[in-house]
C-alpha cells in the first residue's frame, strides 16, 4: 500500500469494489424481479448502504461473527455467503443458504461466521454478545481474539434487546462492536421521531460504550473507523458503538410508496449520496485503478447475478419430505 | 345489509366507530400513521398493510406512532388502559409477542385478580396471525394458544368481516384485555357489514354450516379450509356441521358439545401447532364432557409440529388444507358405532 | 414557611417525619414477624430508603400516578395506601388492600394513584408512561397536568422494558419522572458490576433526557431535586431521571444472610446514612421541631402499626368462594 | 446408589459434573456466584435458593454473574450455543419468560429448521416452575405448556433427584435448545442419587405405579399427588396405574397408550392453567389414538383458570391434591363399560 493515498492495495480496493458492486446488482435485480411477482415474501434491500456492510466486513475472517437484521442480503455477500445459495434461498429453493427454508429475513451461513438475517428487531445483538463471549473464552492467552458484531437498524436501536446488550456487552468486557445502521427511517417513520436522542455517540456513551459516528456512504471513513473499533476489541480493549449514517435507494421493503420521503428526496440521494459512485470517484480520481479495470469487474459481476438467477429458477423446490427435517417432531 | 366491504375495513370501520363514540379511546403503533417526522405525507402508511389508513385525518393526535419499542408501548397502552383510557395497541405481527409477552401476560392479565378485583385494563391488542403470506418462521405463526392459555386475557379470532366489526366494537367496550387477531390472509376476504354499529358478543361460537354427520371445529381462516371439507365431504353423501368459535377465550364449548351430541364425531382444526394448542383443548373438554356421545376417535388437523417453512412449496404443505380436513373425517367416519 | 431554613412548614415536616416512621415502624416490624414465621412468601423491605419515597410523594396528590417495584411498601405508604389494609395483604387476608390475592410483591390502589408494587424488574416502566399519556390527554390546555412516576432499583435499570421506556417518554414527550433508587446492590450483586456506566445522569442522557444525582438519604435534597423534575413535568417540560443514591438497612428478601456485603458495611450505614436520623438532625437542630413532638408522633405510629398487626391478624382468611373471583373464568 | 440427596443437590452436581467433563459447558445468571462486584464474600448467594452454590470455587470464570436483563443473557447464551459452547442460562424463575421469550421461541427454536439444518443450538435454559411457596401471580406459575407448544424446543420436568440429575446431563449433551423446568417446591425433596455420571434419555416417560384400573398421567409436583391419590384409591380396592411424563417435548404418548389400552381409563393431572395445557393434548391425543380402548369419559385435574393467588389459605386450594385427583379417577371409574 504505496503510491496513493488509500489505506488498502489496489487489489484490496478493486474486491471492496467487487463487494459493493455484487451488493448493488444483487438487490437492483431483486427489486426488478420482485416487480415481476417472481419473489415470493418480504424483501428489504440493502442498495445504497454497501459502503457500511464492506467497510466492516473487509477487516473480519470467517472465525468472526456477525447478526444481521431483516436488510440482511448486504451483511450476507460482505461477510462471503455464497450469491447463487442466497438467490436460491430468497426464490424458496433446494440448494438455497437455508434449503428453502428461511428465506430473505433468515439467510444464514455459520461456516462464515454470518450468524443469520434476523426478522426481529434487535435479536441479533444479544446473539452477538453470545458469540463474542465464545470468542473470549477461545481465544488464546495474549492473542488477539475473534469479534462478534451486530447490525441494527437507527429504529430497532430502540429494541429493550438491543439495549441490554450495550451494557451487558460492557459489564463482560466482550469484544463486540454494535453498528447502527442510520438509514434515517424505520419503515415509513423518521429516525428524529423514534429515536430520542441526536447522537449515537451519547447513547453509547449511556453504557459506557465509546462511539463514533462515520459517513456510512463514505466507504474510506467506514473503514477506518471499523477498523479502530474491531482491532480494540481483537485486543480485549472491550465493546464499541459505530454509527453509519447512510440512505436507502429503495421502499422500506419492496412495494413500499415511499410517499413519507420529502418531494426530490429520492432523486437527491441517488445522485449526490451513492457510495458507489463516490468510492469509484475516489479511486479512478486518484488514478489508482481506471475506469476500464471498474467496468471489467462491473461485468463480470452482472454475469454472477445473472447466472444466480437462472440457478435459483432451475433449482428444485423442496418437497413433502424436507417440511419435517431439522427439527424434532417426535410428540 | 348488502354492502360488502374487506376484514381489512370492517377493522378500520370498528376503530374509527368506537374513537367517534368514545373520546377515552386511543390508538398506537408502529407506522399505523406513518411518516412522523418526515417530510413527507403524513397518514402514509396506515399501518403496515394499511388498515388504520385515514384514522389519523379523522382522529388526530389520537393515533400515536410508536418508537421500535414494543414492550414500552404495549405496556404503555396498559398502563393508561388502567387509568382511564380505552387504547387500542397494535402489535404488528404477533410473533413480536416475545419481545413484550411480559406487560400482557403478567400486566395486563393480572391486574384484575391480583389487585383484588379493584383494577380493570380495557386495553386491546391487535395482531395479524398466521401463515400463507410467505413470510417465513417469524411473521407467520398463529400463538392463539399461548394466549388462551393465561387466564385473564380474552382471545378474539374472526373469520368474516361481519364478526370482525362486531368483535373489534366489542373488545373495545370490554373491560378486560383483549387480544385481537387478525388473519393476514383474510385481510382481502370480503363479506356483508353493516355501516352501523354493532356487537357480537364473547364467548358465542357460531354454526356456519348445519350438519349430522360429523362436527368440524375451527376458526379463523380454518373455517374457510373446514367449509371446503364439508363441500367435498357433501358429494359424498356426508353433512359436516361447521362451528365457527370466534372467541377462543372465552370459550363457548356448549355450542361444540350440543354439535357433538347430535353428530357423535368431531374434527378440531387449528393452524397453530400441534402441541398444547386449542384443537388439544377442545378435543379433550369433549373427551371429558361429552364422551358418552362419541361414536369414534376424535380426529385433530393442525401443521405439523416444525417452524413455519419460507418456500411457498413448503408453506402450502405446511397449512391445514380442505382436503385433509375431509380426509381427517372421513377416517372418523369410518370407524365406530353408527 | 418563614422562620426556618426548610422548604416546607413546621406541619409539612412533622407530616414527613411521621410518614418516614411509619415505614420504618412498618418494615422493622415485619422483619421482627417474618423472623417468627408469621409472614408467608417474599418480603422486601424498604427501611433505609424512606427519605426518597417520602421526598418525592409530598409532591404528588391523588391523581399523580406511581409504578412501583418489588420493594414497595415504602412507596404505598408514602403514596397514602391504608397501612391497616397493607398488613392485611401482607398477612394474606380478606380486606388487604388486594383481597388478599396479591401480597407484599403486588400491592395496589388505583384510588390512591398506587399503580401497583411489581414482581417484575423494570416493568413498571411502560405502566408509568401509559399513565402519563392518560394524563397528558386528560389534561385541560394551559394548565399544569397530572404526572406519573415510575420506580426502578439500580439493577432493574438495565432491563429492556424500562430503557425502552426513557425513549418513548421521550418521543411522546411525556409527564413522567424515573427514579432510579440506586441502593447498591441488585440482590448480592453491586451496582459497579451489573450497571456499566458511572453516572445515570450519562445513561439519561443518552435517551435525551435530563438527569440529576442526589443522595437519597437526605431528604430535603431529594425534596428539592424531585419538586424541580415534577413541577417541569407538570407543566409540559417533559419527562427526567431522578438518581437516588441510597442504602438499604435488611437483606435482599427476609432471609439474605448479606455474606456479600464488605465487613462492618451494615453497622456504618445504620449508623451514618440512616436517613431519618439525618433529618430528625436537621429538623431539631434548626430547633424547628422538638425531640418531644417526633417523640409523641413515634409513639403514636407505634400504635398504629401493633393496630394493623392486631387487624391483619384478626382478620378473615380468604375462602374458596374468592378463589375464582375477579377474572373471567368461564371457558 | 444407597445415597440420598436433595433435587437442588442434584442438579448442582449434574452441573459439576458435565463442567467438568466438558470445557464448553458454562453457566451464567443472576447471582448464580453472588457478591459479584462487591466487598465481601464472592460466590455469597450461589443462585436464588443457593442451588449453584460451590460451583463457581471449582469452576471460576466459566460461572457468570450477569445483570438484569434477562434479553440480553439468555440471547447471549443463545448466542454462544451457535458458536460452539453448551451454554446452561439460569433464568430465576419461569415467569420471567415474558421479557426474553423471542430470544428462547423465535430464535434459539427456530435456528435449526429456519437456516435449513445448518445450525445446532446446545442452550439449557434452568427456570424455577410451580406454585406453593406463596410467591404469587409473577413468581409461581407452570407455565410448561408455552414452552411445548413451540416447535424446535425440548421441555423437561422431573419429578425426584434421580430424573433430574439424569434428564439434566442429557440436557447439557443435548444438541436442541432445553427448557429444563425444576419445581421450586421439590428442591427440598431427598432420594437415591448415584455420584458416577448418567442420563435419563429424553422421550420416556415412567411409569411410577403399576395399576389396572385407571392411568393417571402426570409430571413434576403433580406425580407426588397423583401417587397420593393412588394411596386413597387403593384402600377402595382402584389401583391406579401413575405416569411421569418427565419430558415433555419430546413427548412419550406410547407408554400413555399402552397404559390406557390395559386400564381403560385416563385422568390427566396438570399444575399448569387449565386451557391448552399438557392436560388437555395428553387427552386429545388419547381421545384420537385409543379411543376404542376408552372404557369412559377422561377426566383432567387442573388448577382453575385464575391467577396463581397469594393468601396461602387461596393457594393450597388453587394447587391440584390427592384428594381432587382420587376423586377425578372415581368419576371416570363409575361411568361406561366395565
Ligand atoms: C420486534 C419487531 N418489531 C417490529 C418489526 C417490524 N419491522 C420490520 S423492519 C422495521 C423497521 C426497521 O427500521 P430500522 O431498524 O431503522 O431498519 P431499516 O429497515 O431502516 O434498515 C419494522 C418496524 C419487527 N420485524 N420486529
Ligand atoms: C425480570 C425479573 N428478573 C429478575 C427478577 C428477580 N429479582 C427480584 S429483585 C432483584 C434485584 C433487584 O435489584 P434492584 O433493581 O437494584 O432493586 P433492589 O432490590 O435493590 O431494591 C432480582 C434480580 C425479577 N423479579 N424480575
Ligand atoms: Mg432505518
Ligand atoms: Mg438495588
Amino acid at each position: 500500500m504505496a503510491d496513493h493515498p488509500f489505506p488498502l492495495s489496489k487489489d484490496e480496493l478493486l474486491a471492496a469494489y467487487r463487494r459493493m458492486r455484487t451488493i448493488r446488482e444483487f438487490e437492483e435485480r431483486l427489486h426488478i424481479d420482485f416487480g415481476r411477482g417472481d419473489i415470493p415474501g418480504f424483501v428489504h434491500l440493502y442498495a445504497g448502504e454497501e459502503a457500511a456492510a464492506v467497510g466492516i466486513m473487509l477487516h473480519l475472517h470467517d472465525g468472526d461473527r456477525i447478526a444481521s437484521t431483516h436488510r440482511g442480503h448486504g451483511h450476507c455477500i460482505a461477510k462471503g455467503v455464497d450469491v447463487t445459495a442466497m438467490m436460491k434461498e430468497i426464490y424458496g429453493k433446494k440448494g438455497g443458504s437455508c434449503e428453502g427454508k428461511g428465506g430473505s429475513m433468515h439467510i444464514a451461513d455459520l461456516s462464515k461466521g454470518m450468524m443469520g438475517a434476523n426478522g426481529i428487531l434487535g435479536a441479533g445483538a444479544p446473539l452477538a454478545c453470545g458469540a463474542a463471549l465464545a470468542a473470549k473464552y477461545r481465544a488464546k492467552k495474549g492473542q488477539p481474539s475473534d469479534v462478534a458484531i451486530s447490525f441494527v437498524g437507527d429504529g430497532a436501536s430502540n429494541q429493550g434487546t438491543f439495549l441490554e446488550s450495550l451494557n451487558l456487552a460492557a459489564v463482560w468486557d466482550l469484544p463486540a462492536i454494535f453498528v447502527v445502521e442510520n438509514n434515517g427511517y424505520a419503515e415509513s417513520t423518521s429516525r428524529d421521531y423514534g429515536t430520542a436522542v441526536d447522537s449515537y455517540v451519547d447513547r453509547a456513551a449511556g453504557f459506557g460504550l465509546p462511539g463514533v459516528t462515520v459517513d456510512g456512504t463514505d466507504f474510506f471513513a467506514v473503514y477506518e473507523a471499523a477498523g479502530e473499533v474491531i482491532r480494540r476489541a481483537r485486543e480485549g480493549g472491550g465493546p464499541s458503538l459505530l454509527e453509519c449514517k447512510m440512505v436507502r435507494f429503495h421502499g422500506h421493503f419492496e412495494g413500499d410508496a415511499q410517499t413519507y420521503r420529502a418531494k426530490g428526496e429520492l432523486e437527491d440521494i441517488r445522485a449526490n449520496r451513492d457510495c458507489l459512485s463516490t468510492f469509484k470517484a475516489a479511486i479512478t480520481g486518484a488514478k489508482v485503478v481506471t475506469d476500464a479495470e471498474l467496468q471489467a469487474i462491473d461485468h463480470e459481476v452482472l454475469g454472477l447475478i445473472e447466472r444466480a438467477v437462472t440457478a435459483a429458477k432451475a433449482a428444485p423446490l423442496p418437497t413433502a419430505a424436507d417440511l419435517t427435517t431439522d427439527v424434532y417432531v417426535r410428540y | 345489509m348488502a354492502r360488502k366491504i374487506s376484514m381489512k375495513l370492517a377493522i378500520n370501520e370498528a376503530i374509527d366507530q368506537e374513537m367517534s363514540r368514545d373520546p377515552t379511546v386511543i390508538m398506537m403503533g408502529e407506522d399505523i400513521v406513518g411518516g412522523a417526522g418526515g417530510e413527507g405525507e403524513k397518514d402514509a402508511w396506515g399501518g403496515v398493510l394499511g388498515v388504520t389508513k385515514g384514522l389519523y385525518a379523522k382522529h388526530g393526535d389520537r393515533l400515536l406512532d410508536t418508537p421500535l419499542s414494543e414492550s414500552a408501548y404495549i405496556g404503555a397502552a396498559i398502563g393508561a388502559a388502567a387509568c382511564g383510557m380505552r387504547p387500542i395497541a397494535e402489535l404488528m405481527f404477533i410473533d413480536f409477542m416475545g419481545v413484550c409477552f411480559d406487560q400482557i401476560f403478567n400486566q395486563a392479565a393480572k391486574f384484575r385478580y391480583m389487585f383484588g378485583g379493584k383494577a380493570e385494563t380495557p386495553v386491546v391488542i391487535r395482531a395479524m396471525v398466521g401463515a400463507g403470506f410467505r413470510a417465513a418462521a417469524q411473521h407467520s405463526q398463529m400463538l392463539t394458544p399461548l394466549f388462551t392459555h393465561i387466564p385473564g386475557l380474552k382471545v378474539v379470532c374472526p373469520s368474516t368481516p361481519y364478526d370482525t366489526k362486531g368483535l373489534l366494537i366489542q373488545s373495545i367496550r370490554d373491560n378486560d384485555p383483549v387480544i385481537f387477531c387478525e388473519h393476514k390472509n383474510l385481510y382481502g376476504f370480503e363479506g356483508d357489514v353493516p355501516e352501523k354499529s354493532y356487537t357480537v358478543p364473547f364467548g358465542e361460537a357460531s354454526v356456519v354450516r348445519d350438519g349430522k354427520d360429523v362436527s368440524i371445529v375451527a376458526y379463523g381462516l380454518m373455517v374457510h379450509r373446514a367449509l371446503e371439507a364439508a363441500a367435498l365431504l357433501a358429494k359424498e353423501g356426508i353433512e359436516a356441521e361447521v362451528i365457527d368459535l370466534r372467541t377462543l377465550s372465552p370459550l363457548d364449548i356448549d355450542t361444540v358439545l350440543e354439535s357433538v351430541e347430535k353428530t357423535g364425531r368431531l374434527v378440531c382444526v387449528d393452524e397453530a401447532s400441534p402441541r398444547c394448542n386449542i384443537a388439544t383443548d377442545i378435543s379433550a373438554q369433549v373427551a371429558m364432557q361429552a364422551f358418552g356421545a362419541l361414536k369414534a376417535q376424535i380426529e385433530m388437523v393442525t401443521p405439523p409440529h416444525v417452524p413455519v417453512p419460507f418456500s411457498p412449496a413448503l408453506e402450502d404443505l405446511y397449512i391445514p388444507g380442505g382436503p385433509q380436513i375431509a380426509d381427517a373425517a372421513r377416517r372418523t367416519m369410518k370407524k365406530g358405532k353408527t
